[in-house]
């Protein structure tokens, strides 16, 4: 056991920390409204500008080879530094990893790039109005076109974050009508200016656009590195499930939700606390109860990243890492809205926007029910039926 | 010993909520969020002439001369249809201290005008530290450290501010206390405003848990996926058992709250602080579990939830959040003798 | 509205406190023990010689007539005064009720007045090995003896409390064993001298005996009220479920755990504050919370009895009412316990054994998990399945 | 940055582990319920002769020379079989403080006893207000105003508790402190003390929480219901994911305690604070989780689950309760700066 860093990793942190301080903007409007888009699009660009968009990506792919640690060090400067949330989050934390895994060189050569340049925004295409939580329910489907060489896509997505200011979407359609229910998807990788595609973008509880619903009718996308400008196939035909699991256990874990972020968090609780908490000891207990939990939170990713880092992987137990933190964004919020009292209400509180946002947690990345039958029947072994 | 709402109130309850089903759907709620003022001044007037708004006043200026019982079921109605006019305040809270405190000439005439629907008084409780519609009132009742004063809309400072709930329109209120202010002194009629104003929310807290509860039991009742009801999955129903569990309990301290005031009961405050704290934690248990309960639908501006779930966050931490009201209820049941 | 007590209820109220001031023994030991059930037993009887064993029933069968609101009364002046435990209660509050609704005059005047007066002890007899929450699962078998003009019962019996101090069971026995799962039962009434009948006790988690097992091994019980004093069949052969339901509302319901117990458990509790709680604010809240709980499950009490008293019925709101009280239990308990701290481990406290018995209230009497299912069920109408 | 135990540590474990399942199987716990004083003289000897016992004394006086990290993982480990010795006592509290504090003649001489298994040494910490297995101790190592003092058991009165965990054989000491007694003057080293004993009650909570989740799995795995195993209804799955959330995000909590300790990190007592807090909390909530999904069967003394539930009830209170260690990192991090 070893909670030290070593000189290169500290050398790291100074060098982020002062570049953040430097550059970070401050005061951004959301990223989830189009005016607040455009500027956090030019703070994506600053980054990579800078080699931080993807600091643990290959330089070639725009990062700079930083290591899983330095990855969690960055990600604490970043929050620390107050840094916006990241619209490019979709792509360089969902998307990549499963590129990374599944793509051939040719996808990782023209994806990845345009990805942490910010040039290519992607968002998610999982749920249909009728899968949610039973996400072998979809039912676009992407029918063979033999003769162009691709496939065309028809069905309608809705819950993508930021679809209405994005480039490009991935998602699962189904390849084989007659597959059982997990059967018979493909990933694909779509780009939204092809022809056929129609983006709406619609309010969500927390004032912001922020969601969309993507209709595909009839979008030609060609088989896989065929075309990669034109979108195409991740992963083998009909292989779908198998690569999105890929995708959903990285948005379940960590690389989703650094513990930087609460950390970033449980700091402006308590100073939060020291300026409007009046020393009430429930308040202190609660503020204390939330504090712990973002220590909890950061220890228990130091010892994933142990794992991972000598080869092993979480597996199911990044369901476990799903419902720590979406439950901590709450408590947390939650505690500094007990603080505010009457004053919890006025919407330009942070902590306020904040606990929206945070309430969403315990449903987006598979709800947490879903995430506690998984925690209970592959962690546990407890019988599916 | 009877503890049930007469035949009178309920059918008085009823007719209530007819209106506001017709008059206040979600739409209307909706809209307030867009309108200038953020009132709704026809369904005001209706609400005045079915005697709502004058419930507590007495019937010689044109009031029912009904009590807090009678009340506090319109109230819960109001909280489910998510009514924006300020009925708790002005109908719970300005009534009565305006009828009890009428010596000075101001407020009689005041109070006629607003049983009649024509003027509307503001609510500044010092817990609160802001006012709801303050800009369209005419005056405004304020609480401070030596009482309450009647304050004219005319005579303060306003600084409007955004809230989470688009159709509250909140205020902070700059003004100095003076002599000829002063409407009521000394701490009585202070406490009594706070324990009214905590009640009222209490009340509407209860409503609109019932019609978070209504609408999340709908949603999983038709939401299918693995094809089937989402609400026939045991975790769904365990939340939704739980939701009813934390609100059918806290109903009965919200009903005698309401009882102990109109009997002038000695323990009427403590009563108003546990029917608060217990009416804020199940409007907090209800919400999320409705919320959790819809998935992403309920996280959309499209579902009606979020106009409910929004208000309950608001009165759960107006007249004192939970926290402080047991406060109170431990400074007088601990360390009571 | 009004809660307001008429003169006569006063009354009422005022001659009870005197004479459980004057009568209850303090310092009895368990009656779950052997040594404390004989004790226990001698306090029904002088309970039943001054007419308070159960005074909501007719003067004939051992009450004294009592309204519900007096029976109300009499249990808070009951826990006021620190009564103690009812070996009773398995008969005169949940056999009883069914006996009024379902059993014939001559079933009545046999069981009741013998109840009332502590000569016959009646503990319950639902449960099984393999049936427990699946009480329909039930596979103990009453076969017919048509030349001896009864049935002879099979099976074991489980979980039942004070089995080994009792003299009877009542229980239900699958008469029809081609019936489906809730059709083909028989509630029975066996006394437990019969031949054929084994009982072993064995030990609870709060260290007394407790519980018993009871076997029975070809029992014979004569047809309905033919003769009572050898036992018989309650409600129609194969309408036992029926008949089992309305026990069990009771159990779940108010005539098992009246408000007094936790308003007097409630007032303990805050004089153990008073006593050792220092003025700490968390445990202050702690205390409040349960202390309101108590004040909630009254005047939903009120509610119910009212109800009741206008010809209603509480119906599935009775999972409401068993949810609420087994959880106030522990709360009120564990807060004890929490302002103990150290000490709550030293056995002789009586919040720790009250703390051990709160635990199995969400078990007993149906469990927790069964009673949210019903309230999402019968109450909220959610799909079964 | 390596957050996890080396092969070496995991080996101990294992080992220690292994002995406690063959020589510390349920029954073994049961009969120190009835055995004269608790104790079970030969597995205390097995323990030391492991080396165990000792693990933190120097190699010079047959210690083994080990950190706390080393140490922090056996205690889960006696948790888990619910070890009734006080090995937490003696080997995370009193052998460091004998070590650190030996310049009484009598404590080296002890010391080399304590860790051959030939003596113990009970803990009387003033949060406590008892210590367990004084009766068959040689010495006290007791908490006073002053510090940390050694006391021969002939020299104080003892009265013996009955303890809800029938092996916890719990006395309250009464004793004079005087100067002939003080082992460690000032508050750094009863700070210490209390800071050790706060962090192996958490690593034994960890473990008995551990052992009544692996109980709980096995049973809902093998008990039927409506014909199907009750493990597959999704209200006991979520009762024991619940229940894991808790323990696997304490236990993180509870090693980096034992590494700041070890590593005089100047925050080790807020990090045993945190620990003790996290683990006692998710105690209680393994423990009723379990004990729901048994049903009856868990309520019986037939069933092993209340052998660790009890123990898990004494320790969640002991060496400070959650509230008492979540006020304690209030202060530190609160009113910091």
């Amino acid at each position: 056991m070893d909670l030290t860093w070593s000189e290169r990793e500290e050398a790291f942190r100074a060098e982020c920390r002062t570049w953040l301080e430097a550059n970070v903007p401050h005061g951004l409007p959301s990223g989830d409204t189009r005016e607040g888009f455009t500027l956090h699009l030019e703070w994506e660009r600053t980054l990579h500008a800078a080699g931080y968009a993807a600091v643990s990506w290959p330089k070639a792919y725009g990062g700079r080879d930083a290591s899983l640690w330095e990855w969690l060090i960055f990600e604490e400067e970043y929050y620390r530094a107050g840094g916006p949330q990241r619209v490019t989050q979709n792509g360089i934390f969902l998307l990549a990893p499963t590129i990374f895994e599944f793509g051939t060189d040719a996808q990782r050569d023209y994806y990845l790039p345009r990805m942490s340049a910010a040039e290519d925004l992607w968002c998610q295409g999982w749920s249909e109005p009728n899968a949610g939580s039973d996400l072998a329910g979809i039912t676009s489907r992407a029918v063979r076109d033999e003769a162009a060489g691709g496939w065309r896509l028809s069905g309608q997505k809705t819950w993508t974050t930021r679809g209405a200011f994005c480039t490009h979407l991935f998602g699962l359609f189904r390849s084989d009508g007659d597959a059982e229910r997990h059967r018979g998807l493909t990933y694909f990788l779509v780009p939204l200016d092809a022809e056929g595609v129609t983006v709406r973008g619609f309010g969500r509880l927390d004032g912001d656009e922020g969601f969309a619903e993507v209709f595909l009718d009839d979008v030609f996308v060609p088989d896989g590195d065929a075309d990669p400008a034109r979108g195409g196939v991740l992963g083998g035909v009909d292989q779908g499930w198998g690569v999105a699991m890929a995708t959903t256990t990285s948005e379940r874990g960590l690389t989703l939700r650094s513990p930087g972020r609460f950390r970033a968090t449980a700091s402006r609780l308590v100073e939060l606390y020291r300026a409007r908490g009046g020393d009430d000891p429930l308040l202190a207990d609660e503020v204390v109860r939330a504090w712990i939990g973002a220590e909890a939170y950061d220890l228990y990713t130091l010892g994933d990243v142990t794992q991972i880092t000598s080869g092993g992987s979480p597996g199911a137990r990044s369901s476990l890492n799903k419902l720590f933190w979406s439950e901590l964004d709450i408590a947390l919020h939650r505690a500094a809205l007990n603080i505010l009292g009457p004053d919890a209400e006025i919407d330009d509180d942070p902590f306020m926007k904040g606990y929206q946002f945070a309430l969403s947690g315990p449903i987006y990345a598979g709800t947490n029910e879903i995430q506690r039958n998984i925690v209970a029947e592959r962690v546990l072994g407890l019988p599916r039926k | 010993m009877r503890f049930a709402f007469s035949d009178d109130q309920l059918a008085f309850a009823d007719a209530v909520r007819e209106l506001l089903t017709n008059e206040c759907p979600p739409e209307v709620v909706r809209a307030a969020w867009d309108s200038p003022d953020g009132r709704n001044r026809r369904l005001w007037t209706q609400l005045a002439e079915m005697g709502v708004v004058g419930m507590l006043a007495p019937e010689s200026i044109g009031g029912l001369g009904l009590s807090d019982i009678d009340l506090v079921r319109i109230l819960a109605e109001a909280g489910f249809a998510g009514l924006a006019e300020p009925l708790a305040d002005v109908a719970a809270v300005v009534v009565p201290a305006l009828r009890d405190h009428g010596a000075a000439g101001l407020s009689d005439e005041l109070l006629a005008r607003v049983v009649a629907g024509e003027a509307t008084v503001g609510l500044g409780l010092r817990s609160d530290g802001s006012t709801l519609h303050a800009e369209s009132a005419d005056a405004l009742l304020l609480e401070a450290e030596d009482g309450l004063h009647l304050v004219a809309t005319t005579d303060v400072e306003l600084s409007p501010l955004n809230t989470v709930d688009g159709a509250r329109r909140l205020s902070r209120v700059v003004w100095s206390p003076s002599e000829e202010t002063l409407l009521a002194g000394g701490p009585s009629a202070a406490v009594e405003a706070r324990d009214r104003a905590a009640v009222a929310a209490a009340a509407e807290l209860c409503g609109l848990a019932d019609r978070m509860l209504a609408i999340a039991v709908e949603y999983v009742t038709e939401r299918k996926q693995f094809g089937v009801p989402i609400g026939s999955f045991q975790a769904v129903k365990h939340h939704l058992a739980n939701a009813t569990l934390a609100l059918e309990f806290a109903k009965p301290l919200v009903w005698r709250a309401a009882y102990s005031r109109t009997m002038g009961d000695p323990d009427a405050s403590l009563h108003a602080s546990m029917a608060k704290a217990q009416a804020s934690d199940a409007a907090e248990v209800v919400g999320v579990a409705a919320l959790q309960c819809h998935g992403a639908i309920g996280y959309t501006v499209e579902c009606d939830l979020h106009v409910f779930l929004k208000r309950a966050w608001a009165l759960q931490r107006r007249a004192g959040d939970a926290a402080a009201h047991r406060r109170r209820v431990a400074a007088a049941v601990l360390h009571a003798n």
